[in-house]
């Protein structure tokens, strides 16, 4: 756990990958969603042209410091999170910067992007903006409880918050992860998943048509697309959290493309069947059910 | 050495020539008065300084040749010389001070006054009961002749009353001596053999004449012709009722018991107890200033009546303590009643005239302070001592009542006090007679001067010697110096402090010393930008520096103690100054005086008798496993927890943090906090884990602190006030640290100094910014602001600097302690606090997250458009700490390595290795460098990417905004601050419904209550006084004999 | 039973003739200063408790604008038009906020269509769909809209209109009707 | 048509006050001091819209209008009764999202501003105000006859007759109302001459910002905002 100058590179190529990953999955999950409703759906390659465009816009704006850094800490917030986890497991070239932290630093880092981001929207002036912080930050209180007390409850079982060791764990069978030594915890867990992808029934936080879209409202140009980089880097590292954590981490890129792939759907799957719930509504759902199980499984540890 | 017979020979010779002196030569009465007291005044006060130095033995004076029984003896000890001094010199300074009125009514006035103190002094002299009576029938008589001599139709009424009173007491007093002489054949006191209270003749005679005297104590509730007096007299002339009279009639009482026997001591305590509390609880209610101060003299000399109970155990201290305490009372009683000759409306709030006068003001807190035996006055060691004789007596029922009484004292002079700071003057400033500040100044002199002597001839170190109480001191003195110039001394006075002490301390007090001072230091260059003189500012401040200084010093509880009453004060003076805080400043100082108290006999629990009681004593207790080490534990803990304002403890803080000013917010949240916690470190490091009926109590703590941390936040979010926010944010903060320290391991003592560093410097940063901004916008409120990002950038760096420190988000060094958090929480057995902490996490988020918005972000309003950087004396020390916080987050090692290594001597265990840059856990590991180094070369690069692309960006102005294709109106409308949180409302809101303060209100009232039902009895008929007196000795008789046969 | 209410109500107040449109709709004519004692009694006595509208029309020959209160009984499904008339020189109607809070927004648009005031009125001054119209009050029928929109807005050349009757014609016999 | 009416001539002399909230006052600070504010100048960005260059490389370009063509972001803003058709187009039958366009909820983001049949002077003045707020290079769509010559509106008072008076229209659809198909043809166009480079609309109304909001402000009376809205 030494630092060395090729780690940089590595790191350089776990990011490239995701990235491509991302931009990717998240095009396959909309078309399957289209082809569900009878659509043809976007072509795969639609994020890189928006991107692209985004890129390529002429005129832009900026409301201010914050307003231009905002998207600089949510993008941060996205790498660093990737970064600051070992991607897959039993890989010199992608331990990527763990040497760094262990799983209460990746944790807390989830918050650096939400704090730029919201910074960013509160000075663009613009009062939905703020609806939108005030709505997603009242909700995410909620629903990263169970999340925290799942980790607690696996780190009691493992004994440690090295995530490698988690995943060193896990390793052997499939029966070995724990999805299936610890259930409860993987589902109080997976409450929080469901509520911080920003998916139906939790996305009242950017209710398009409500509030336009919530804290990017004024965001356009280059700086949506660092958010839009980031909309796809961040879900996919935070699912490299869930997986490290509960799903057997992964061994090559095959099983990471696989096991993101279906964790990230459940998310999907949800979604799609559920209509939106208001900010109070989510918050005692989560105190209703995801707590209750968090506080078994650290009571089962 | 002149005979102390002359004191009355003196008196009673003035008398006479005054008497023969024609009407019209007042000016000569008042002189010969004058000159006679001031001779009575020289002998006493000469005896008094030449038994206290020991050239002088005590006297036994024989009048008419003769041994006793056969003629009449005085004596002259200590105990005599020291009252008479009290009596003669009060006598004196309230000739000076009646003097216009003594002028007015002539030379009877004047000579009654003179026989009046000679009778007083008599009564104090004499041996014998008869002469008592004499003495006592002749008090009787001067007293109505000066209250009748009055000109006010109330006093008159009120002297006749008195009069009718004070026959049904001399009859009782009589027969009971007659009683006595029957049964004794003698009328020498000190003939008078010990009785055992019974049902016999002998004991009937006694009980006769100890309930006259009682009685003429005035108790509780036979008492109304008294304050009929006091309140309707010249104030001149109730000073010396109050001070001279019941001193005197208490020790006149005092030799009776003291030859009665230990038998009869009860009794004195149970009046005395009754007295004290039901007085004090009818003073509540009072508005009127002199019924106020007669209800609480009546409520002292319950009081020391309670002390003279207490002689079969107190031995020697007797005299200390009772004196200590009977002595302070009546000088600051004669100041109290002094001072209300100033003041023209009878109205409490009519003191406000006062503040015209520093001097004045300075005489009131000094009573005040006085009265309630806070240090470094008199009472307050005589306080100490009776606490703790108290309990080794097993008499802990006796102290838990005389400290709610006085807790209920502290209230209404503390009401008061702050009435007289921050009301309206409803009267006009009359202008001061300089005789009568002369008298009240005189008074304030000697209360000074007593502590000095009590601290000097008590077992106790005396604490004016103390260098940072006389460092402290030395500012009242200073007081006409610039601003500047004492800020300056004060800087230079902390700084030099910590350098002087810094080799001696271990790396806790340092810690905390580096905290509490070298941080005051820092904070009080934001006081810098007041101009002018700030008269009452240093004073407070460095007494609470000074009583910080000395807790941290503190070896002995008696040390501790001192300094924590010392500091609750200073902070108390200090809070008592923001705008709006009188209702705040009240209710911290009851809720610290609670606590203070609940320490006070968690110590004397805990000293079992044994004085000096050094505070590693704790871990002896702890160790022996004794029956009371779980109470101590208790009580001091609840007595820490009331300054930590742990969760139903709290409801002081907000008011008091919010309402304080700027550079005293910070103060008292960033550092006074601290004393808790230093409290509660040094109570769970001596006596750790103590069980209670199967409880361990270090778990209920852990649960109390993870209640204050999560309900403190949820508090916070819904507040609008911005520096109220960060009082509930203190709360819940302290909750955070209550519970670290409480898992009792030696990660969470970790996490706990990292927050008490932590939120020294993020709390009194952020404090010290949103004081800033309301130096500029005249408002705490947020949502009235809005935008200042660009007009106020230094102090929104801070801001956001603080919030990311304060919710633990990487890089800085909030993190740290979260890191550190999850680590001991690991290392813990308990599991089911930890949901809560969890949850607070995140919410703590919002509250920030708030802040930093509804302030900074947003819509900037027209009125702040020219708005300037806040002064810079108050950005200074906030660049400071963001300099600071940014250096701890990158070397938390420079200080958290040398309380590990500390820590771990302590619980004996290695929770952490420090291997180069990383710091490993027996669970995880932190690097903080390379944390730092990676998110910061992310956020270079991402940042140089967008500026390659975006550099060309149009800066646009505040309504260019998509508004649904409109046109914002104006910035109010478009600035979404207001409830900010209106969906967690809905979801939690039933969080916010003030329980606790419901509960202490409900509190409050009921005793207010029984106060307007109480207060029924005093009709103001001479009559129904006069049967209220038989039936109160009736009472007691059946009562207190009833019981015994 | 329409014809009895205004038998009923015609003992009292100076009503015009009852036009029945349908058995369960009429109109009639009122004088102005008795309409809104019409209307409280109407309302509070005979059960219509619903203002259906409030109208102009702008009689330009006759010079008075005539403002129509339809008001309803739900319960007996009656509907009945009360006529005011108002001297199209200096139009003041009075207002009626007070009974029916719709009225207010009825009013606003009367101002701004027709320019008839209506003092006491909330918010009737303040612009209600035209923003910033400084012409004559576009419903009146000496406002030619015609002639405005050619003054006002620019027009693309070429425009042509046909009548569809005729275009047709032409388009299916064009060599003319069999 | 109807020659013009000479015996009505419309009112050209009545100026409009400036709104209430737009006119200079003098608010107080909380020291005393008094402020003005004039609310156009201290609440607006004053400045005009910068005629952009293409880049240097023409491939570059090329590329970036094939992105730009292929990915249309539509401001949701239903202007007129041609909003009903748009909404098929996002249905199975359509499904215009295989074409890369998607609609966005905010101007700032959206690269095409439908103009879906008549516009009012009070809604152009939104429409303005919608499209100034879009960052270029960005593209104007008419749908409908009403756009083109005022449609059956030719004759009202308060909707104009031809859009490209006012804005800057890269394509027109005729129609009354022109189908979701119609739409998709138009698309087509439009995303062909993006490509080719031809769709300027941005540049040719910063070219001509004069002679657009001279046009505008002689519609829209009570011009409450900046000349550009940022």
């Amino acid at each position: 756990m030494t630092f060395e100058w090729i780690q940089i590179a590595y790191a350089a190529l776990t990011l490239f990958i995701v990235i491509n990953y991302g931009l990717i999955m998240t095009a396959v999950v909309r078309k399957i969603g289209a082809r569900v409703g009878g659509r043809y759906g976007i072509p795969v390659w639609q994020n890189y042209i928006d991107l692209v465009k985004n890129f390529a816009l002429r005129s832009k704006i900026s409301h201010g410091v914050m307003f231009y850094l905002g998207p600089v800490f949510r993008l941060t917030g996205g790498i660093g999170l990737l970064l600051f986890v070992p991607t897959i497991y039993g890989s010199v070239m992608f331990q990527n910067f763990s040497f760094a932290g262990d799983l209460i630093l990746a944790l807390y880092f989830i918050f650096f992007g939400t704090l730029g981001m919201a910074l960013g929207a509160g000075e663009s002036g613009h009062p939905l903006a703020a609806i939108g912080v005030s709505r997603g930050l009242a909700q995410v209180t909620a629903a990263e409880l169970p999340l925290a007390l799942a980790v607690f409850a696996i780190s009691l079982q493992y004994q440690t918050l090295n995530i490698t060791e988690i995943v060193a764990a896990q390793q052997g069978s499939i029966f070995n992860w724990t999805l299936f030594t610890n259930p409860v915890a993987t589902v109080a867990a997976m409450f929080a998943f469901v509520g911080t992808m920003m998916r139906s029934p939790f996305d009242v936080v950017i209710a398009p048509q409500e509030i336009p879209i919530g804290p990017p409202t004024e965001y356009h140009s280059a700086y949506l697309a660092l958010m839009q980089t980031n909309r796809v880097l961040f879900p996919v590292a935070k699912v490299v959290i869930y997986m490290n954590l509960f799903f057997g981490g992964a061994t090559n890129w095959a099983e990471f493309s696989i096991k993101v792939f279906s964790i990230y759907m459940v998310s999907v799957l949800i979604g799609v069947v559920h209509p939106r719930f208001r900010v109070e509504q989510s918050i005692r759902f989560f105190l209703k059910w995801g707590l209750p199980v968090g506080v078994l499984a650290i009571l089962m540890v | 050495m002149v005979s102390a017979i002359y004191i009355i020979a003196t008196g009673l010779g003035a008398g006479f020539l005054i008497g023969l002196l024609k009407d019209d030569r007042k000016g000569d009465a008042f002189f010969l008065a004058v000159a006679a007291l001031a001779a009575m005044a020289w002998i006493s006060v000469s005896w008094t300084l030449a038994l206290t130095a020991g050239v002088a033995e005590p006297q036994q004076i024989i009048t008419a040749g003769v041994q006793p029984p056969f003629a009449i003896n005085l004596r002259m000890g200590l105990a005599e010389a020291g009252l008479l001094s009290v009596i003669t010199l009060t006598g004196l300074v309230s000739a000076f001070y009646l003097r216009p009125a003594l002028m007015q009514l002539g030379r009877r006035a004047a000579a009654v006054l003179v026989i009046l103190v000679m009778a007083l002094s008599g009564l104090v002299l004499t041996r014998d009961v008869f002469n008592l009576f004499v003495f006592f029938e002749l008090i009787v008589i001067a007293t109505g002749g000066l209250v009748l001599l009055s000109n006010d139709k109330r006093a008159v009424a009120a002297g006749f009353k008195y009069l009718v009173v004070s026959q049904v007491i001399s009859v009782l007093l009589l027969i009971g001596i007659i009683f006595t002489y029957h049964a004794q054949g003698s009328l020498n006191i000190d003939d008078i053999p010990a009785q055992p209270m019974a049902f016999t003749g002998a004991g009937l005679a006694l009980f006769l004449v100890l309930i006259a005297l009682v009685v003429e104590l005035k108790p509780f509730p036979a008492n109304g012709w008294a304050l009929d007096i006091y309140e309707a007299a010249h104030p001149g002339f109730s000073a010396l009722f109050s001070a001279a009279s019941a001193t005197t009639a208490l020790y006149a009482a005092d030799k009776l018991f003291a030859v009665a026997g230990p038998d009869w001591l009860p009794l004195a305590t149970g009046l005395g107890l009754i007295s004290f509390l039901g007085s004090n609880i009818l003073a509540l209610a009072q508005r009127s200033d002199r019924r106020l101060l007669g209800y609480s003299s009546v409520g002292q000399i319950g009081l020391v009546l309670v002390v003279l109970g207490q002689r079969d155990i107190l031995g020697d201290a007797y005299l200390y303590v009772a004196g200590g305490i009977l002595i302070t009372h009546a000088i600051a009683k004669a100041g109290l009643f002094w001072l209300s000759g100033l003041v023209t409306g009878r109205d409490l709030a009519d003191w406000a005239v006062l503040r015209a006068n520093p001097v004045l003001v300075l005489a009131f807190a000094s009573f005040v302070a006085m009265l309630l035996g806070l240090p470094p006055f008199a009472g307050f060691y005589a306080k100490w001592d009776l606490a703790h004789t108290l309990v080794a007596a097993d008499r802990l029922p006796v102290l838990v009542l005389v400290l709610i009484g006085a807790l209920i004292e502290a209230g209404y002079l503390f009401r008061w006090f702050g009435m007289a700071m921050k009301r309206k003057s409803a009267v006009a400033f009359p202008g001061f007679a300089l005789d009568k500040v002369t008298a009240v100044i005189i008074a304030m002199v000697a209360g000074w001067g007593l502590g000095y002597i009590w601290g000097a001839a008590g077992a106790h170190p005396n604490l004016m010697l103390a260098t940072p109480l006389a460092f402290a001191l030395l500012f009242l003195v200073l007081e006409p110096l610039p601003a500047w110039a004492k800020n300056l001394l004060a800087i230079a006075g902390l700084l030099g402090w910590v350098a002087l002490r810094y080799p001696d301390y271990d790396p806790l007090q340092l810690v905390f010393a580096l905290v509490m001072l070298a941080g005051g230091a820092v904070i009080l260059l934001a006081s810098f930008h007041v101009r002018g003189r700030r008269l009452g500012f240093y004073p407070p401040a460095m007494l609470m520096y000074a009583g910080l200084a000395m807790l941290i010093d503190a070896q002995t509880s008696f040390q501790f103690f001192a300094a924590w009453e010392i500091l609750t004060l200073g902070s108390y003076f200090l809070i008592l100054r923001g705008q709006d805080s009188e209702p705040h400043a009240l209710s911290y100082i009851l809720f610290s005086l609670g606590g203070a108290f609940a320490i006070l006999a968690g110590f004397a629990l805990a000293a079992m008798g044994i004085q000096p009681f050094a505070l590693v004593n704790l871990a002896a207790i702890a160790e022996a496993g004794l029956a009371i080490a779980p109470w101590v534990f208790v009580l001091l803990a609840v007595g820490f927890m009331t300054k930590t304002a742990a969760i139903g403890l709290h409801i002081w803080l907000p008011g008091a943090h919010a309402e304080a000013e700027t550079d005293v917010s910070p103060m008292v949240s960033g550092i006074l906090l601290k004393a808790g916690l230093f409290g509660l470190w040094l109570l769970l490091i001596y006596m750790g884990r103590q069980t209670l009926w199967g409880v361990d109590l270090t778990h209920v703590l852990v649960w109390i602190g993870a209640l204050s941390a999560f309900l403190g936040a949820v508090l916070a979010i819904f507040q609008e006030d911005a520096k109220r926010l960060l009082a509930y944010s203190s709360i819940s903060q302290m909750g955070y640290a209550l519970f670290g320290l409480a898992l009792m391991n030696h990660l969470g003592w970790l996490l706990a100094l990292m927050f008490v560093i932590n939120h020294f410097v993020y709390k009194s940063m952020l404090f010290l910014a949103v004081g800033g901004v309301k130096e500029r916008t005249h408002t705490k409120l947020m949502y009235k602001m809005g935008g200042l990002i660009t007009l106020m950038p230094f102090t929104f760096i801070s801001v956001l600097v603080g919030i990311i420190a304060m919710s633990g988000v990487p890089p800085l060094s909030g993190f740290g302690g979260r890191w550190v958090f999850y680590n001991a929480i690991m290392a813990s057995d308990l599991r089911l606090p930890m949901v809560l902490i969890f949850i607070t996490g995140p919410i703590g988020f919002l509250y920030l997250f708030r802040l930093i918005h509804t302030i900074f972000l947003g819509q900037l309003k027209d009125e702040h458009r020219k708005l300037r950087e806040a002064p810079f004396w108050i950005v200074l020390p906030q660049m400071l700490f963001v300099a600071f916080l940014i250096a701890f987050a990158v070397l938390p090692g420079m200080m958290l390595r040398r309380v590990d290594a500390y820590i771990a001597t302590i619980t004996g265990d290695q929770a952490l290795t420090w291997s180069g840059r990383v710091i490993t856990s027996e669970f995880g590991y932190w690097n903080p460098i390379a944390i730092a180094a990676v998110i910061g070369a992310i956020f270079v690069l991402v940042l140089a990417l967008l500026l390659a692309i975006n550099h060309n960006a149009t800066r646009v102005k505040q309504f260019n905004i998509v508004f649904s294709a409109e046109r914002p109106y104006k910035p109010q409308t478009t600035h979404f601050a207001w409830n900010f949180f209106a969906p967690y409302r809905k979801a939690l809101g039933f969080l916010e419904s003030p329980v606790v303060t419901t509960f202490w209100g409900a509190l409050t009232d009921s005793l207010h209550a029984s106060a307007d039902f109480a207060r029924r009895i005093y009709t103001g008929n001479g009559q129904t006084y006069a049967l209220q007196v038989v039936a109160f000795v009736v009472a007691v008789y059946l009562i207190a004999m009833g019981g015994v046969s | 039973m329409m014809r009895d209410l205004y038998d009923h109500m015609k003992t009292r107040y100076r009503l015009g003739d009852l036009t029945e449109q349908r058995a369960n709709l009429a109109f009639v004519d009122v004088a102005q200063d008795e309409l809104r004692a019409l209307l409280v009694e109407l309302r509070d006595v005979h059960g219509f408790t619903h203002l259906v509208l409030l109208t102009a029309v702008d009689w330009i020959e006759e010079g008075r604008f005539q403002l129509t209160y339809m008001v309803n009984n739900r319960t007996a499904n009656l509907t009945l038009g009360l006529r005011v008339y108002l001297d199209r020189k200096s139009p003041v109607g009075n207002t009626i906020h007070d009974l029916w809070p719709t009225a207010a927004t009825y009013q606003r648009e009367l101002r701004e269509m027709f320019g008839i005031s209506f003092p006491g009125s909330p918010r009737v001054d303040e612009e209600f769909i035209l923003e910033g119209w400084t012409d004559m009050p576009p419903y009146r029928r000496d406002f030619d809209t015609l002639a405005y929109s050619q003054q006002t807005y620019a027009e693309r050349g070429g425009r042509e209109t046909h009548d569809p009757r005729d275009h047709m014609q032409k388009k299916l016999y064009p060599e003319g009707r069999p | 048509m109807k020659d013009v009416d000479k015996s009505f001539r419309k009112d050209t002399e009545t100026e409009i006050p400036l709104r209430e909230e737009l006119q200079p006052r003098t608010v107080t600070a909380p020291d005393g001091q008094k402020i003005e504010i004039d609310p156009l100048q201290d609440y607006f960005c004053q400045e005009p819209p910068k005629v952009h260059k293409q880049s240097y490389l023409k491939i570059v370009e090329d590329f970036y209008n094939w992105a730009r063509a292929n990915s249309l972001w539509i401001l949701g803003f239903g202007t007129g009764c041609g909003a009903i058709e748009m909404r098929p187009l996002m249905t199975p039958r359509f499904d215009a999202y295989r074409y890369g366009i998607q609609w966005r909820p905010t101007p700032r983001q959206a690269n095409l501003l439908v103009i879906s049949g008549y516009l009012s002077v009070k809604t152009l003045k939104r429409a303005i105000r919608a499209y100034e707020q879009m960052p270029s290079p960005k593209y104007v769509m008419g749908l409908g006859s009403c756009t083109i010559n005022g449609g059956m509106y030719w004759d009202s008072y308060n909707t104009i007759k031809k859009l490209d008076e006012y804005l800057p229209v890269d394509l027109y659809i005729a129609g009354c109302m022109p189908r979701p198909e119609a739409l998709l043809a138009g698309f087509m166009e439009l995303k062909k001459k993006i490509r080719k480079g031809e769709g300027e609309g941005a540049n040719k109304y910063a070219e001509n910002f004069d002679w657009y909001k001279a046009n505008q402000k002689s519609v829209i009376k009570d011009w409450d905002m900046p000349d550009y809205n940022w």
